[in-house]
C-alpha cells in the first residue's frame, strides 16, 4: 500500500518561498525565546527529557544576560510547582516545563495552583507515562491532569508554540488561571522549523504588565490557603468552576487581538475541509498535519473527508464542537492515551458526551494510535478513515480500538 | 429509630461515649451506628458525637439534627452553645449538673421538655479520682431513656477499659441510682 | 442546627477563597473552653511581662500601671502563667458554673 | 563573627517589640507550646514578613476559614513544600525588587513554620534544596515529636521508646523503637551560614535566635523544640516546664552553628526570681555557670507517652544523652568560637 502511495502523491516543487522573517529554530529554543520575550519573572527549571532544551535555553538567557529573570533550579518537579506558587502568589510571572513523570510528581500542586488562581504558565513537552518507562511522545501526561482546573491548549507545530505561549501569559493574567501549553514532546520539541517571532513591542502590547490584586504583600497582608470548612468549601469550588468557564470569552478575544497583529488566526476546535464532509477525524497535536495529507489524498479520490482538532481542550469547546461537525454521518476520534477501564480514551468519551447533548448522531468509533512515540502515517490516516467509513455502514458499536497494536 | 447527640469538650472522651452506646446496644441485639462531628476541634473547644439506635438495619448517613435524645457531659457547656437545638418535643435533655431542675432549665434557656439530671462530676471523682464523665453519663443515659439493658453497657465497658472497668462500672451504676428525671414542666 | 449551608455566596468569595482581614481570628472567642481563670494579685505582682511572653494565647496586655491583665475573652485556662510567674501573684480560680 | 550581627543586641522583657503578627482567637489546644514560638517568632519578625506554613496543627488552628490569625501575609499549599514555595516568594522579591516592581527600601522577612513530620520526613528533600541553594529565609520547624494534627503518629522526630499511635507501647514492643532523627546535622551539612535549636522555655534566647536569623543574608534554619500537652501525655500548665526540664536533662540541648562554628548556650535556670538581675539575664552572651545536668528520669516521668519505660530504657536513654551531648561539646570545643 505504502508504495503505491507514494506514487500518487506529486513530488512538491518547492519554489524558494517568500519567507518575511522567518528564522529555523528548534521548537523548544524558540519556546524559550518566546517566553523570554514575555519578560518573565521567574522561573522554576527542572530538567526531563523531552522538554531540557527549553529550560537549558532560558539559563542561557539568564546567565548571559538578555533575560532579566530569576531562575531557580530546583531539586523536583514537585518543588518546580510549589516554587511557581509562591512567586506567582507573590506577583512575579512566572515559567516552567515539564514532562511525563514530572506532570505526575507536580500533581497535587496543580489544583492547588488552579484554585488559587494563579496566572502561572507552563510548557508541557507531551511524553508517555510509565509503566513502562517511555520518552517518546504521546498525551497520556495531559491527559492526566484534565480535571485539575487549568486552561489547556495543544500546537500542532513550532508556530504555534510559540504563539500559544504568547496567548497563555495573556490569557493566564487576564483570566487568573494558570495555562498549559502542549507540544509533542520529539515531534515537536526536538524539530527545527521556520518560526516567525512577533517584535517586542507588539509582545509589551499584547501583554501588558502583570498588576495582581491581591498577592503577598506586607502592606496588605492577606491568607492564602485556609482551611475549605464544609460551610464554604463547596462555593469556592462553584467560584473556580465559573471562572474557568467564563475564560473562554477571554481565550477567544485574545486569539482575535492575536490575529488583528499577525494574521495567524486560532480557533478553539480547528477544521481542515469539513465543509461538506461525511465523514471527519478527530486528533489533537502534531499529528493533525500528518492527517491533513491523509484527507487531502482521499479528496483526490471523490471522498467526502475532514479532519476536526481540538486547539483548545479545556475549557471544552462544546458550542464550537458540536457546530464544527456540520453534518459529517461518522467521526473517527483518535486518542493518544488510554483511560484504563473506561469506556473510550479521553478524547472519545468527552465527544461522546458532547454528541449527547445534541440531536445530531453521527457514528462514533474511537482509536488509540500514536503511543510512546510509534509513527502514524498518512497511510495509517487512510486506514482509519476507512475503518470510520467500515463504522458508518455497519452497526459496530465497540467501545475503542487500540490501532496497530500486533496482535 | 432514635437519635442521640452528646455535647463535651476535647479530650472529655466525648467519641468514646457514643461508640460506647453503639457497642452495648449492638451486643444486646439492636442496631446502632456512632460517630464524632468531623471537625479538628482541639482539647478544651466544644465538640458533639451522635448515636442512632434502631431494631432495623440503619441505612442514613445524614448528620443528626433533630436527636430524640441529647447527652451533656460538661455542666458549663449550656453557656457557650444551645445543647438543646433542634430537640424534639417528645425528646429528653441529660445533663450532668449538681443544679437544681429549675435553674438547670432557666440555664438551658427557659427548656421545659423532659429532663434528666446527675452529678456526674462528683460520681466520678469519687469513683474513678477523675472529672471525666464519659462512662458515668452512660448510667444516666439508660435511666432516662431505658434504651440498653445496663449489664450489655457493662459488658462494653470491660472490653474497652479491660483492668481499668471496676471503677468505671461502679460510677455506671451510682449513675444509673442517682439520676432523677423531671418531666416536661410545661 | 440549620442543614449544612454555604457560609457565604459564592459570588461573594476573593479568589482563591484568600481571606482579605488579615487576623481577624480577634472576633473569635475560645475563652469559654476555660475550667480555671487566672486571678492576678497585684501586691505580689512585680511586672515582669513573664505572663505576657509565655501565654499561648496573646491574652495579655499591659495596662497604664504596668501590670498585665489577662482578656478572658480568650483565655483558655491552660495555667501556663501562673505556674510560671516567678512570684506566684497569678493563681487559677474553678470558673464558675452559672 | 557574622558582619550582619555586629551591633546585634538581645532583647530582655522590658524591649520587647509591640508588634505581634499572630492574633488571639486561635484553636489550639490549652496549654500549646507550639503556638508559643510561633507568636514569640513573629513578635520579633515583625509586620515586614511573609509567612509560609507547611500543613500541620499550626496552619489548622490558625486558618480555619472564615478566620486567620495571621496579620501578616501568609501563605499555606502543601505538606511538603513549604521550603520551596518560600523559595520561589524570596526569588520573586528579588527580581521585582530588582525590576523596581516592588520597593528596595525595607527587606521583607521570608519565614517558614513547618512540623516535624514536615520538616524531618515528608519535606525533607524540599528542604535540603532550599538551603542548597542559598535563598535568603529563615525555617523554623517547631517540633512537636510526632504527627499532632493527625492525632499523634510516630515521626522520625519521636523519641526513643515514647508512645505514640503508630509506635504504642504494647506488651512485646515498649513504644518508638528509632531514635530521633539529628535534623541539625542534616542541615548543618548544608553549610548555610546560621542554623540553632530553640526552646519556648526560654523565650529571650528563643527570640535573639530568629532575630540573629532574620538578620544574617542566606538561609537560616532553627529547631524549636514544641511541647504538645495533649500529644506528650502532660498538664497543659506544665508545657514550660517540661520544656525546660528538656534543656536541664540535656535531652534537648540549646546550640547555635554560625558559619560552621558551634556555640553552646550556657544558660541560668531559665529566667532568674530575682528582678535585679533581669538586666543581667538581658545581656545575652551566656555565663560560665551552668544549670547542673538533671536526670533524665525528671524529663521524661512528666509525661504520660514517656509512662510505660522500664528502668533499663531509661538508663539507655540516659546513657545516650549523656554521649550526644559530649559529641556537641567536643564539637564546640573543636570547631567552636573563640570567645
Amino acid at each position: 500500500m505504502g508504495e503505491e502511495l507514494a506514487k500518487k502523491i506529486p513530488i512538491a516543487i518547492v519554489e524558494p518561498l517568500k519567507i518575511k522573517k522567518k528564522i529555523a529554530k528548534e521548537v523548544s529554543i524558540a519556546i524559550a525565546e518566546a517566553v523570554a520575550q514575555c519578560r518573565v519573572d521567574v522561573i522554576s527549571a527542572y530538567p526531563i527529557t523531552p522538554q531540557t532544551h527549553i529550560v537549558e535555553h532560558l539559563a542561557e538567557l539568564v546567565n548571559n544576560g538578555e533575560l532579566d529573570a530569576e531562575y531557580i533550579p530546583v531539586e523536583s518537579e514537585h518543588a518546580a510547582m510549589s516554587a511557581c506558587i509562591g512567586a506567582s502568589a507573590t506577583g512575579a510571572r512566572t515559567f516552567t516545563s515539564t514532562a511525563s513523570q514530572g506532570l505526575l510528581f507536580m500533581y497535587e500542586n496543580l489544583f492547588i495552583a488552579s484554585a488559587f488562581r494563579l496566572p502561572i504558565v507552563m510548557v508541557i513537552a507531551n511524553r508517555s507515562v510509565s509503566a513502562p518507562i517511555s520518552i517518546w511522545n504521546d498525551h497520556s501526561d495531559v491527559m492526566s491532569m484534565r480535571d485539575a482546573g487549568w486552561i489547556t491548549t495543544f500546537a500542532e507545530n513550532g508556530q504555534e508554540a510559540v504563539d500559544l505561549v504568547y496567548h497563555a501569559y495573556r490569557v493566564a493574567e487576564k483570566a487568573l488561571l494558570p495555562v498549559a501549553v502542549n507540544i509533542d514532546g520529539f515531534i515537536l520539541s526536538h524539530v527545527i522549523e521556520p518560526i516567525e517571532f512577533l517584535d517586542q513591542e507588539l509582545v509589551d502590547k499584547y501583554i501588558p504588565p502583570l498588576r495582581m490584586k491581591y498577592k503577598l504583600n506586607p502592606k496588605r497582608p492577606i491568607t492564602m490557603g485556609a482551611i475549605g470548612v464544609p460551610e464554604i468549601y463547596t462555593e469556592a469550588k462553584k467560584a473556580q468552576d465559573e471562572a474557568l468557564k467564563a475564560s473562554y470569552k477571554i481565550i477567544i478575544n485574545a486569539w482575535r487581538e492575536f490575529e488583528k497583529l499577525t494574521g495567524r488566526r486560532y480557533q478553539p476546535v480547528e477544521t481542515y475541509r469539513m465543509e461538506d464532509a461525511e465523514v471527519a477525524l478527530i486528533i489533537m497535536g502534531s499529528l493533525a498535519e500528518t492527517a491533513m495529507n491523509a484527507v487531502d489524498f482521499l479528496r483526490e479520490r471523490g471522498k467526502k473527508v475532514g479532519l476536526l482538532r481540538f486547539r483548545l481542550w479545556r475549557p471544552f469547546p462544546l458550542k464550537d464542537f458540536l457546530k464544527a461537525i456540520g453534518k459529517v454521518k461518522a467521526i473517527g476520534v483518535i486518542d493518544r492515551a488510554i483511560s484504563h477501564g473506561a469506556t473510550g480514551g479521553p478524547v472519545g468519551i468527552e465527544v461522546r458526551s458532547a454528541l449527547y447533548q445534541s440531536k445530531k448522531r453521527p457514528k462514533v468509533v474511537n482509536f488509540i494510535a500514536g503511543l510512546s512515540g510509534r509513527d502514524v502515517t498518512v497511510e495509517d490516516f487512510v486506514k482509519l478513515f476507512e475503518k470510520t467509513y467500515e463504522a458508518m455502514r455497519k452497526k459496530t458499536n465497540f467501545s475503542y480500538e487500540i490501532y496497530g497494536v500486533k496482535e | 429509630m432514635v437519635e442521640i447527640r452528646l455535647h463535651g469538650r476535647g479530650g472529655q472522651g466525648v467519641v468514646t461515649s457514643a461508640e460506647l452506646i453503639a457497642v452495648a446496644a449492638i451486643k444486646q441485639g439492636s442496631f446502632a451506628q456512632a460517630f464524632p462531628s468531623f471537625g479538628p476541634e482541639r482539647r478544651g473547644a466544644p465538640v458533639q458525637a451522635f448515636a442512632r439506635i434502631d431494631n432495623k438495619k440503619i441505612r442514613t448517613r445524614e448528620k443528626i439534627y433533630h436527636p430524640d435524645v441529647i447527652l451533656v457531659l460538661d455542666p458549663t457547656l449550656p453557656k457557650i452553645i444551645k445543647v438543646t437545638d433542634g430537640l424534639k418535643e417528645t425528646g429528653i435533655a441529660i445533663l450532668n449538673s449538681h443544679l437544681s431542675e429549675n435553674e438547670v432549665r432557666i440555664f438551658l434557656g427557659n427548656y421545659w421538655g423532659k429532663l434528666a439530671l446527675v452529678d456526674a462530676t462528683k460520681i466520678a471523682i469519687e469513683e474513678l479520682g477523675l472529672p471525666i464523665t464519659n462512662t458515668t453519663m452512660l448510667g444516666a443515659f439508660i435511666k432516662a431513656t431505658g434504651l440498653i439493658e445496663v449489664t450489655y453497657v457493662e459488658e462494653a465497658l470491660k472490653e474497652r477499659f479491660g483492668r481499668l472497668a471496676e471503677k468505671n462500672i461502679k460510677a455506671l451504676y451510682r449513675a444509673l441510682e442517682e439520676t432523677k428525671i423531671f418531666n416536661s414542666g410545661v | 442546627m440549620p442543614k449544612d449551608e454555604g457560609l457565604v455566596s459564592w459570588k461573594n468569595l476573593a479568589p482563591g477563597m484568600i481571606i482579605l482581614e488579615a487576623g481577624n481570628s480577634v472576633k473569635f472567642k475560645t475563652g469559654d473552653w476555660r475550667a480555671f481563670r487566672p486571678v492576678l494579685d497585684k501586691e505580689k505582682c512585680i511586672k515582669c511581662g513573664l505572663c505576657y511572653v509565655f501565654c499561648p494565647d496573646l491574652c495579655y496586655t499591659k495596662d497604664e500601671e504596668g501590670y498585665y491583665i489577662c482578656n478572658l475573652y480568650y483565655c483558655k485556662g491552660c495555667g501556663i502563667c501562673a505556674k510560671n510567674c516567678p512570684r506566684q501573684a497569678i493563681t487559677m480560680v474553678l470558673e464558675e458554673e452559672v | 563573627m557574622r558582619p550582619e550581627l555586629k551591633d546585634f543586641k538581645g532583647f530582655n522583657l522590658k524591649n520587647l517589640p509591640e508588634f505581634d503578627g499572630f492574633a488571639p482567637g486561635h484553636r489550639a489546644c490549652q496549654g500549646c507550646g507550639t503556638v508559643l514560638p510561633l507568636k514569640l517568632a513573629l513578635k520579633v519578625l515583625g509586620p515586614n514578613t511573609i509567612a509560609v506554613s507547611a500543613t500541620g496543627c499550626m496552619e489548622i488552628i490558625s486558618s480555619p476559614f472564615p478566620y486567620t490569625s495571621w496579620r501578616i501575609p501568609w501563605i499555606h499549599v502543601a505538606f511538603e513544600n513549604a521550603a520551596s514555595v518560600a523559595s520561589g516568594i524570596e526569588a520573586a522579591i528579588k527580581v521585582m525588587k530588582r525590576k523596581n516592581k516592588i520597593s528596595k527600601k525595607e527587606k521583607i522577612n521570608i519565614v517558614v513554620f513547618a512540623g516535624d513530620g514536615a520538616t524531618f520526613d515528608i519535606g525533607l528533600q524540599f528542604l535540603s534544596g532550599a538551603l542548597e541553594r542559598g535563598h535568603d529565609f529563615i525555617y523554623i520547624c517547631l517540633d512537636n515529636e510526632a504527627y499532632m494534627n493527625t492525632g499523634v503518629q510516630r515521626s522520625s522526630a519521636t523519641p526513643f521508646g515514647a508512645h505514640t499511635t503508630t509506635s504504642p507501647s504494647g506488651k512485646v514492643i515498649k513504644g518508638n523503637i528509632t531514635w530521633k532523627k539529628n535534623l541539625m546535622g542534616i542541615v548543618i551539612a548544608h553549610n548555610i551560614p546560621y542554623a540553632a535549636t530553640a526552646n519556648p522555655a526560654y523565650p529571650i534566647d528563643l527570640m535573639n535566635k530568629v532575630k540573629k536569623a532574620s538578620l544574617i543574608e542566606g538561609p537560616t534554619f532553627i529547631h524549636v523544640f514544641s511541647p504538645c500537652p495533649t500529644g506528650w501525655g502532660c498538664k497543659s500548665e506544665d508545657s514550660i516546664l517540661v520544656a525546660k526540664l528538656a534543656v536541664e536533662t540535656r535531652v534537648f540541648p540549646l546550640y547555635e552553628v554560625i558559619d560552621g562554628k558551634y556555640v553552646i548556650n550556657k544558660l541560668i535556670g531559665h529566667i532568674p526570681v530575682d528582678p535585679g538581675s533581669l538586666g543581667k539575664y538581658g545581656k545575652y552572651v551566656l555565663e560560665k555557670k551552668v544549670t547542673p545536668q538533671k536526670p533524665v528520669e525528671e524529663y521524661l516521668k512528666l509525661q504520660r507517652r514517656f509512662r510505660h519505660l522500664t528502668p533499663e530504657q531509661i538508663k539507655i536513654i540516659q546513657k545516650r544523652v549523656d554521649e550526644e551531648y559530649e559529641r556537641l561539646v567536643k564539637l564546640a570545643e573543636y570547631f567552636g568560637i573563640e570567645e
